[in-house]
């Protein structure tokens, strides 16, 4: 019997694009954002880090959850799934897991995140699956018109909070760091330069590799506008030692309310892919021989 | 066609015993070497559903032929304590035999010409291996020597089932049935009248519902699974875990069954086969994501092994409840393809034609087992491994395309379009549960939407048409009889033996066993109301008739028109039907209405 | 029964401009003032999904007798840009009158006996307040000068409307009313015919769907609240976010739809009566506790607002997918009921009575809404919020008990028996989604497990048999017509009008609009079907015609019996059906059977 | 129209009850637990800590999930809830705030609060409700017996993980403390001294309080014995400062595959009962006095 096999990657790209034009990333139609959505600029960050990255469009998947942020896919000239709201990470470990050659890449809103999609947040964390995931935080549901998200400042009103959260907010930076992420980033939908280098950082990073962007969401929060973050952040020093757990810890513990921006995290350890990897080889697994017979015999 | 239980022969035995007597290992060594003799086998056990002691049983029963069922009052009866003889002394059969390590006087009476053997197995165990711990494999060689077994079958089976313990455990018990096997061979001439041969001398895989839709998803070509512990599923999880790594593919537990199908999902859309395996609750939480897959027209493969619900229900036991969530679950409509097994043989075939079906259609696929099933244990032919027709997808071609590769395009026949897979070079697509147009662009015109529906509407009917070529059912319907019976998934075995037995008493049922519940088979069902039907029974184990309703709905003209009756029979107390209990069933609603005419 | 159109007079006003116009603060003043004159008043607006600039539009209908809908063609309209004028300008009724800031001459012609006012919307706002910003009340004025609608209640209406706003925003505004209203008054004889007396000078409400659940919600006793946000459901926890705290309740928004109905259940298990609000998605993933609720027989209620789906579809479009989920959703079988509101004055009053429901019989109950029904709005009288029945549940008397308090006890009409809520003394049980017996504890045996089963089913025959007792429907089959039309939901307005329409065109058909759609109204559709029915139209927004199936299947023997065929109309592209849509389709099916014996 | 009126708890007491014996806070029927599992140490600890903290039986709710520690609710003398695999806490979360005055204890396993429940545990931790979560962590799913957790050590074998688990364990303690919560210890089931004391501390505690008990499961998961725990474990010393958020950081962080026992963070800091209230009574609320047409007037 033959199995199915999966071609190489290289296998599947065809000969004439050898001298084609610088790639574009972006997709041609015009985002449906409003103007002035923080998110057109972490689009255009991505696309000038993919360009660095240098890897082909169609190597490249972005998967995403639901809501503003996660409309992303779309405006992209890469392959893309606009999934379901909060499923984005398990989607996209799914996809990683059964190609490992692939550039994943998930993106979200805090909603999506850290609200319905907490858990999967959480346990991504913890696998070290090497995805980037770029989070867009409005500390708003943009797309449901704003109702206060996990990351809204305690106190803040919305639509659903008209007399003021009640909860401790979440930082995405601090969960992610204390549930295990290998790189931790925190950008600013305003400064494209820094985001497009912390972009292209995760990428080339081998691990889970979170970058939160303070996005704005002008439409429905704004109390989270650019002035606010500007007044409310602080370029990360050079004398931070992002490969000292402790000092990261320490870092976003000492921001109190402020958010640092740059590099907070990274250190490189063995991906979900490896390890899962390491079962493979020392089972023997090949994806080519598949014998059957022998694996059925322990039922006779 | 399943075949009749009287070509050649069969015997029931069962082992009863406590928890700690090494029950199931004992009857295992006897059905595994009775397989790879050439016989067919059928077990049943039955334990408690929290591990903390209790009586264990297990049925074995073995033909010469393709076996419907565990089988009634056994033949032999291995009792290893005095509630195993209590329980099933008396109900052993005329000419029977029972093997008991030490007899009471005190213990009840057996029927009539039934022979009791003393079998010392812990005397034997401690003499030949020093230890009293492989006396359960004393009882199992003293079986085999019974029914003049090979020895050597026997051997072997023990080796590699003890092979992977610490020490000499493997070799240990090889002695210990070698022991038990010589003590049985002296006394084999009292079982003469139960043995017959094998009609086709070749190995045969025993193995359970929930190892065959395992061993399925990978000869299927399932190369990625994720998965999340739930009785009575997990272990298919289990088996693929440790198999997976073996040929490439990859399995991992998931946070929930949400992760779980959301992590198949994106390796289907990575263009790898994927599957989960879940329970009633799963399902449940999966119903959201199956929309997506729909949307997405993604290939996926759920298998539900059904468990009595609602709610956490009784995990433990025996239930056909999830049929209308297979079916109907989800917000909105979307397409999805559900598969129910009847056999081991078929939870194994219908794993890959659930695959298969997921591919060339591109629809998620849910399989719907039952507890009863899951565990049960029967043999396949090792040549059904190789004989079954693998789907290759074919992909698109990747190359650079003028316009935007259009991933949804209209087909006239309701076939879907081939897909790209990532790393395609011009393939590039967004998939997602937006509504969208042919690009795969999200699109709420009512225009685009309107052949959306269609296409969705259309993917059925192409399914319907290809009918033919799959395994759809067990249809027997030429019979022309005013009776019919339909029934679906693990009920098979029951009800087969059921209609065996009403059919000695003169009443000839046509019968309708679907494998591929939705979309139904129109044709076959439309041709059996038209044979000249009058009375319908559905048998299913749930309370709300949730199969006879969906026939009813979708039939309701036909019937009109042929003036069919669809009498329900139905029950949910967490256990599988018996043969006998339908024919009593059956025979009373037949009472009724034979009274009918005459009452009024 | 909701009256009709022809008692008294009404009118149709569509305002239409761009997303910056203000045109739904423009429309809303003038409806309110209409409502709290004692008209009744219908609205329906269309707005773009993404806040993202575009055309909006508003009509109004104001009559003095409950309406049906939003009515057609309009009489009035108020045209803010060159598409607005494009769009409906030529639909003006004749006779009818339109309002515009600046006309061109290259604009399309108008009907015959069309009026054009300019209106100076902008000069009139800056002169009168400084500012530009006041344009849209400065034409709401203008209309309801045109009217001769009270000035008074209409500079309320403004002043409230805009007193929560900063600065003297809420005295401009009055300012561009008065300005607006002078103006209108002085052409005010253009539009004598367009005037007509309210029949009851009473205040009404007017409000939106979402709206009217909320405060049904309230009214109904519900003291807890959860929810998540998601299109078109969130103003529902909105409104009670602000809301709850007045009155001492809770509103918490959870981490998604699962945590929303746990914390439900958790409030229910505490006594206190409890609801969610979501749509399709979040149903789906409600599923699984929704059948904990009702093992563990917890009241709570659900509202369900129905967007087109599957999976995220269309969030921002109508349809009446949801049904089967509603009804079926749930691995194994577990009761619940199932309520359509037909009216915003119906998702008040449904609300309250899925609360009652909910406490009466210890049941999860579900209210489909829909996306269309939740943004429109419509006038319901003040008293009716002081004549609902509310149900007090009884519970259980704390107190020493002999043995183990039995939280499940059987009675005899399946009714449940009363509940025990932590802090009583004596009444300590464990509620959960175990099988058990009954007192709770988790019990699979056999005899046990038929007992509950037989219980959820009693209970929903208990619910069936209150049903006199329940506005259960809009049922009229005493007319014993040959021509019959089911229909469930915010369907209801274009299907009555429907029915209006063909009833002058000489088919007179009976009908029925079952609120209660899960248990069925059985007598009710037994003694239809037995009537002397031949046709039964069952129209619905879905593809696989949802409701039609339910009924096939209930009442296959009655439509075998009666000779009755059921025909679906049915869409699903997105947009509510439209009277003149429905009349074409069933005069299609009707031709088609008047021609087949002539054919043959 | 008058509101259903929810009693004061003292009201729904019968007058008998002022010179009743000792209570028992457990069931009387034997708990279907095997033999020498760790939750019936948890069980006695639970009972005992009851006992001190005097709240009548009746006033006290225990909700579970699903699992085996998730039985718990059966074999007490109190209310209870076995809720869904996954949902002890919401449920716990939906029932407090309904009801104040009650006494809510949560209690599940590994699987159930950090696997299917780690989102509505990520929740809870940062909402600091007034309620008790008793975690009984045996790093194996028992009731579906024995695949791994999320607390399984990296490496462990399981029926789920033939060649070993491939991602980093959550430390429930760990997880806990830096999601938020303000009450965070852990004993062991074998000591039930230690146990029933950080119960009872955990039950006057003023917020969400978790109790992490290293709980062996006997007969799925060999690997974590009461051997293994007592040479892999130390009891917190008197120096630790449970009140300083850092010195708790430390402490876990440098336990280093040991486990802490005892106090490790406890900071009262307002519940979200107590916020919801502040908007309650700003909102002028009571459940006394509902005056629907002033609510209503909004639509006239
Ligand atoms: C299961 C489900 N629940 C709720 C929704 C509704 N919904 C869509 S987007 C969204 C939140 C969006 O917020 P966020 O993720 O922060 O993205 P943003 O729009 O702010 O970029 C919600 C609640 C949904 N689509 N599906
Ligand atoms: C939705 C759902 N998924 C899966 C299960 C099966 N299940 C029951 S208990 C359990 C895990 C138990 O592990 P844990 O919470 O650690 O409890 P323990 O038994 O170890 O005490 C699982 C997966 C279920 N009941 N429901
Ligand atoms: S609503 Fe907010 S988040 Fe969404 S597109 Fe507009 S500005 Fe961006
Ligand atoms: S299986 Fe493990 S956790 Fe469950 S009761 Fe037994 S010892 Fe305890
Ligand atoms: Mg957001
Ligand atoms: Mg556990």
């Amino acid at each position: 019997m033959t199995q199915p096999e999966k071609q190489p990657i290289s296998a599947q790209t065809s000969a004439q694009t050898a001298d084609r034009p610088r790639r574009t990333y972006k997709g041609s139609g015009h985002p449906t954002w409003c103007p002035a959505c923080g998110d057109y600029s972490v689009l255009g960050s991505l696309d000038r880090a993919l360009t660095a990255f240098g890897k082909p469009e169609w190597e490249i998947v972005v998967v995403s959850g639901i809501g503003c942020s996660s409309r992303f896919p779309y405006f992209m000239n890469t392959y893309g799934f606009h999934s379901a709201h909060g499923r984005a990470l398990p989607v996209a470990t799914g996809l990683k897991l059964a190609c490992p050659d692939l550039t994943v890449i998930a993106v979200g809103g805090d909603g999506d995140a850290l609200a319905i999609g907490g858990n999967h947040f959480f346990h991504a964390m913890r696998r070290n699956l090497d995805i980037t995931y770029l989070l867009m935080d409005n500390q708003t549901y943009g797309m449901t018109k704003g109702q206060s998200a996990p990351t809204s400042m305690m106190g803040s009103r919305s639509k659903s909070s008209p007399y003021g959260t009640v909860e401790l907010p979440v930082d995405p930076v601090w969960a992610a760091l204390t549930m295990g992420a290998s790189f931790v980033a925190q950008g600013a939908s305003f400064d494209i330069a820094q985001l497009t280098g912390l972009i292209l950082q995760a990428l080339r990073h081998r691990g889970t590799a979170l970058v939160n962007v303070m996005s704005p969401c002008v439409t429905f929060n704004r109390s989270l506008d650019k002035e606010y973050i500007q007044s409310h952040s602080y370029l990360i020093g050079t004398d931070h030692d992002s490969g000292d757990f402790h000092a990261a810890l320490h870092l976003v513990l000492d921001a109190e309310g402020r958010f640092p921006l740059g590099l907070i995290y990274r250190k490189e350890h063995p991906t979900l892919e490896e390890r899962i990897g390491g079962i493979t080889s020392h089972a023997g697994g090949s994806n080519t021989k598949v014998d059957i017979d022998k694996i059925a015999a322990q039922f006779l | 066609m399943i075949s009749s239980d009287n070509i050649g022969g069969a015997i029931t035995i069962r082992f009863e015993g406590d928890s700690g007597d090494g029950i199931i290992s004992m009857g295992k060594v006897a059905a595994r070497t009775a397989a790879r003799l050439g016989y067919h086998v059928y077990t049943y056990s039955t334990f408690l559903a929290v591990v903390r002691g209790g009586q264990v049983t297990f049925q074995l029963r073995i033909g010469s032929a393709p076996l419907l069922s565990q089988g009634d009052d056994p033949d032999i009866l291995v009792a290893l304590n005095r509630k195993a003889f209590t329980d099933a002394g008396p109900r052993v059969r005329p000419g029977g035999i029972i093997l008991h390590p030490s007899i009471r006087d005190d213990w009840p009476k057996t029927g009539p010409d039934v022979r009791m053997i003393d079998v010392p197995l812990e005397e034997l165990s401690i003499r030949e291996t020093g230890s009293a711990r492989c006396k359960n494999i004393v009882a199992s060689g003293i079986l085999l020597g019974l029914l003049g077994f090979s020895r050597r079958e026997g051997e072997d089976v023990v080796r590699e089932m003890f092979g992977g313990k610490e020490g000499d455990i493997a070799d240990m018990n090889v002695i210990a049935l070698g022991a038990g096997y010589e003590y049985g061979e002296q006394a084999g001439d009292v079982t003469d009248h139960l043995r017959f041969p094998v009609l086709e001398s070749c190995r045969r895989l025993l193995l359970s519902g929930n190892e065959a839709v395992a061993l399925g998803a990978l000869v299927g070509g399932v190369r990625f699974f994720a998965g999340y512990p739930i009785t009575p599923a997990s272990e298919i999880m289990e088996w693929l875990a440790a198999e997976m790594p073996k040929i490439g593919g990859t399995m991992i537990q998931a946070e929930d069954e949400i992760a779980a199908l959301a992590m198949c999902i994106g390796a289907s859309f990575g263009g790898v086969k994927s599957m989960t395996a879940t329970s009633g609750p799963g399902l449940s939480l999966m119903i959201e994501l199956l929309a997506l897959a729909g949307m997405a027209e993604l290939p996926v493969v759920v298998i539900d092994v059904q468990r009595a619900g609602p709610s956490t229900g009784m995990p433990t036991k025996e239930a056909q409840g999830d049929l209308n969530l297979a079916i109907h679950g989800s917000h909105g409509e979307v397409p999805r393809v559900v598969i129910a097994p009847q056999s081991v043989a078929d939870c194994f075939r219908q794993t890959i034609e659930a695959v298969n079906i997921a591919h060339r259609f591109h629809i998620p696929v849910i399989v719907l087992s039952s507890q009863s099933l899951s565990h049960r244990m029967q043999t396949i032919n090792l040549s059904d491994l190789h004989n079954v027709p693998l789907f290759e997808e074919p992909f698109w071609k990747p190359g650079v395309v003028d316009e935007q590769y259009k991933r949804f395009m209209q087909t006239p026949d309701g076939m879907p379009s081939c897909r790209s897979i990532p790393g395609m070079e011009g393939g590039m697509y967004r998939a997602g549960g937006l509504e969208h147009d042919e690009t795969g662009n999200p699109n709420f015109d009512p225009e685009v939407r309107r052949r959306m529906v269609e296409r969705r509407r259309e993917r059925m009917h192409a399914i319907q048409r290809a009918f033919h070529e799959m395994e759809s059912g067990e249809f027997d319907c030429a019979c022309r009889s005013e009776l019919g019976l339909v029934s679906w998934g693990a009920t098979a075995s029951a009800v087969f033996e059921a209609l065996q037995q009403l059919k000695g008493e003169g009443h000839t049922f046509c019968h309708l066993m679907p494998r591929i519940l939705w979309p139904l088979p129109d044709t076959t069902f439309r041709h059996f109301f038209a044979s000249g039907l009058k009375y319908l029974f559905v048998c299913e184990l749930n309370a709300t008739r949730q199969f006879a309703e969906i026939l009813r709905a979708r039939y309701t003209a036909e019937l009109i028109k042929h003036g069919v009756e669809v009498i329900s029979i139905t029950k949910d107390d967490g256990l599988p039907f018996t043969p006998g209990e339908l024919k009593t069933a059956i025979l009373k609603e037949l009472a009724n209405r034979a009274c009918e005419p005459k009452g009024m």
